[in-house]
C-alpha cells in the first residue's frame, strides 16, 4: 500500500459517524480509485499504527482507538476533566430546554400557578421555578383565588430585557408561529426530538458497552 | 413566443431582469410598453399551464400597466421641480433585488466549498470527568426558541397514554407486610421513597390504602415531612 | 500563556461537537484550573494558529476552523471524495436558489421584516421563511417599532456554520448598484452560475457512478 493513504485514512476515521473498519475504509478507497488498488486489512492496520505514531510523537492529545467495530478518534485521559466541564456545560443546557420552556409556558400564560404549569409541563415544576425566580425572570405576582389559593407567576422586566421585548405583548402569537410553522413541520419538529432521545438513549448505552469493553481490554492486556 | 423555462424565475423582478439581460436592454431606460407584453405573455402562459404562482405576477403585471399608462401622461413634477420618471420606483426595486440576486450566487459558493469540508464524526469515547454541578444557563436563546419551545409544551410532548391493561396481583395486606418489614429496618420511611421505585400507578394506590389502614389501626403515624411535599411514616402506639 | 494549555485547547476543540468559542475555551480553563489564570483570546487564537501549523507540517489531514464564532476540526478539501463515498451526509440536497436568495437578503439587511423582504424578492416570503426557521438558518429575534410590529429575523450560528463562515461580516461585501449595471458582469455573473450548475451536475454524475461502483464492488466481493 501506498503511504498516501494514510491520509485518506486518517479522514475517513475522523469523519465517520460510527467507527469505521478496515474494510469499510478499503471499500472505499477501492470506490474511488478502482477495483485494482492493492490494500489489505493489514496495511489499513499498520497505517492506523503510523497514524498514532505520529500524533504520540507530536504530543497531540487525541489517537485513532481500535473497538470493536473498527476505529474512531478519541482524545486522551489527560485532559478529561477539562472535556469533563465543557461537558457538563452542555448538559446545562440541556436542562435550559426544560427552564425555557417552563418560562416560554409562564410568559404566554402568566399569571399562572405552579400546579397549571406542572399540569402542561406533566413534571413537577420545584426545582426550575426556584432556579428561574433566582434569576429574576419570574416573580411572584400573587395568589390566586381557587381553593389552597396558590401562588400566581409572572414574568419580570428582566425577562423582557433578555429577550429585547418591549412590553409582554410583543411576544409572537402562537397563531403567528403556527402561520409560520406548518403542522407537518412541527409533527417533523416532533419526530425529531423523539428520535433525538432515542438517539441518547442508545448513545448512553453505547458508551457503557464501550467503557465496559474498555475495562475488558484493560484487564485482559 | 420564447422558450423560457418556467421553473427558472424566483419572482416577477428575476423575470424582468432575464428580459432585461437577454435583449440587452438600458436599465435605466426600459421600453415599458414591449416589456408589459412580454411580460403578460409570459403570465397568461402561467395561467394556461395552471400553475399556482401567478399572485406575484399579476401583481408585478398590473404595476407595468400602470407605469405604460403614467408613461403616456405628462410627467409629474417632484418638490424640486424635475420630472418623476413613472419607472423610478421599478429601476430601483429591479437594482435592489438584482444585489441580493449576486449575493446569493456568493453563498451558492461558500455552500459549494463547504460541502467538501466534514466535522469529527464520532465522540462515544472522549474520555471526560464531570464535576457534579447543575445550573441554568440560558445562551443564544431567542424570542423563537421561546415560542417554539411554549408550542412544543401546549402541543404535549408526553407520549400518548397507552393504555396497556396489566392485571396486577397485589394485595392489601401483601402493602401492609411490606410496610412493616420496611419499618422493622428502618426508623422513619418516606412515602415517597417507599413508592420510588413501584412503576404502576395501582401499586402505589394500593400502598396507600394500606397505610391508612395501618394509620386507623394506629400500628403506624404519620407526619408531614420538612419539605411539604412528602410524609413521613413510623410505627405507631399500636405497632 | 503557558505552551502546556496548547494541548488543552486542542483536546477541547477535538472533544466539541459545536464551534467553540476562545471565551468558552477560557471559561473551562479557568474553571478548572482556578480563576486566576492568565490566559485571553488572543493567546487561544496563537495557540490554535500554532497547533494548525503543526498539523500542515504534519500532513494531517483536518485542521482547526474558524467557524460561527468558535473553532471546530474540519477535513481538509483533498479527501472530499473519499469521504463523500461513505457518508450519505454530503449527497444532501443544496439549498434552492429561492432559499439562497432569501438568505441572501436576511444576511445582509438583519433585522428584517417579512414585508421587507417580500418587497426586495416581489414574492411571497412565508414559505421559505418557514423551510429556514425549520433549517435553522434564520430566528426570529424580536418585533419592528413600525406599524402592525412585525417580527423581525436574523440568521443564526447554524447559518454561519452551513456557509463556512467565522461571523457574519465575513460575507463578501455587495457590489454598489452602479457597479452591478456596468454590464459585462452581467454575463460573466450568469456564466459563473451556469458553471457552478455544471459543476454541480458534474458532481452528481460523479456521485452517482462512485455509488454504482459501490454497489457492483459489493456484489463481486
Amino acid at each position: 500500500m501506498d503511504n498516501i493513504y494514510n491520509s485518506v485514512i486518517e479522514a475517513l476515521i475522523f469523519s465517520s459517524d460510527d467507527p469505521i473498519s478496515s474494510q469499510e475504509i478499503i471499500r472505499v478507497i477501492k470506490g474511488i480509485d478502482g477495483e485494482d488498488i492493492d490494500i489489505s486489512n493489514d496495511e489499513v492496520e499498520i497505517a492506523v499504527d503510523e497514524l498514532n505514531k505520529r500524533y504520540d510523537e507530536q504530543g497531540i492529545s487525541f489517537s485513532v482507538q481500535k473497538i470493536a467495530h473498527g476505529f474512531l478518534f478519541a482524545t486522551k485521559p489527560e485532559n478529561a476533566k477539562y472535556i469533563g466541564y465543557l461537558s457538563s456545560e452542555k448538559s446545562k443546557r440541556r436542562l435550559s430546554q426544560a427552564a425555557l420552556e417552563t418560562l416560554a409556558i409562564i410568559a404566554y400564560k402568566q399569571p399562572i400557578t405552579k400546579p397549571e404549569l406542572e399540569n402542561i409541563r406533566g413534571v413537577n415544576a420545584d426545582y426550575i421555578l426556584s432556579v428561574l425566580l433566582e434569576k429574576n425572570l419570574v416573580t411572584i405576582s400573587g395568589r390566586a383565588e381557587t381553593v389552597g389559593r396558590p401562588l400566581l407567576y409572572n414574568t419580570t422586566d428582566e425577562f423582557l430585557k433578555y429577550f429585547g421585548l418591549h412590553k409582554i405583548t410583543d411576544l409572537p402569537k402562537p397563531r403567528e408561529i403556527e402561520d409560520i410553522m406548518k403542522d407537518e413541520d412541527f409533527l417533523e419538529q416532533r419526530q425529531k426530538i423523539m428520535m433525538n432521545a432515542i438517539e441518547e438513549q442508545a448513545q448512553l448505552d453505547f458508551d457503557k458497552e464501550a467503557e465496559n469493553q474498555g475495562d475488558n481490554a484493560s484487564t485482559t492486556e | 413566443m420564447y422558450k423560457i423555462k418556467l421553473d427558472k424565475f424566483e419572482g416577477p423582478l428575476d423575470l424582468l431582469l432575464f428580459f432585461i439581460r437577454r435583449d440587452e436592454l438600458d436599465i435605466y431606460d426600459i421600453p415599458i410598453s414591449r416589456i408589459t407584453g412580454e411580460f403578460l405573455e409570459y403570465v397568461n402562459l402561467i395561467k394556461e399551464l395552471d400553475l399556482e404562482v401567478a399572485g406575484d405576477f399579476i401583481l408585478m403585471a398590473s404595476t407595468l400597466m400602470h407605469i405604460k399608462v403614467r408613461m403616456l401622461l405628462p410627467r409629474e413634477i417632484d418638490e424640486k421641480g424635475e420630472e418623476i420618471d413613472p419607472r423610478a420606483d421599478l429601476i430601483a426595486a429591479l437594482l435592489e433585488y438584482k444585489k441580493y440576486k449576486e449575493m446569493s450566487e456568493e453563498l451558492s459558493f461558500f455552500e459549494s466549498a463547504q460541502r467538501k469540508v466534514s466535522y469529527r464524526g464520532n465522540f462515544s469515547l472522549d474520555e471526560k470527568v464531570s464535576p457534579p454541578e447543575y445550573d441554568i444557563l440560558l445562551k443564544n436563546v431567542t424570542i423563537f426558541d421561546l415560542t417554539k419551545a411554549f408550542k412544543k409544551a401546549i402541543e404535549g410532548l408526553k407520549p400518548q397514554p397507552v393504555h396497556q391493561i396489566n392485571k396486577i396481583n397485589i394485595t392489601i395486606d401483601e402493602m401492609i407486610q411490606y410496610i412493616l418489614d420496611k419499618l422493622d429496618t428502618e426508623i422513619e420511611v418516606h412515602f415517597l421513597k417507599l413508592v420510588e421505585n413501584m412503576k404502576e400507578k395501582i401499586r402505589i394506590v394500593i400502598t396507600f390504602v394500606a397505610l391508612l389502614e395501618l394509620t386507623k389501626g394506629g400500628i403506624i403515624t404519620i407526619r408531614e415531612s420538612n419539605d411539604f411535599n412528602d410524609f413521613v411514616l413510623m410505627k405507631g402506639a399500636n405497632g
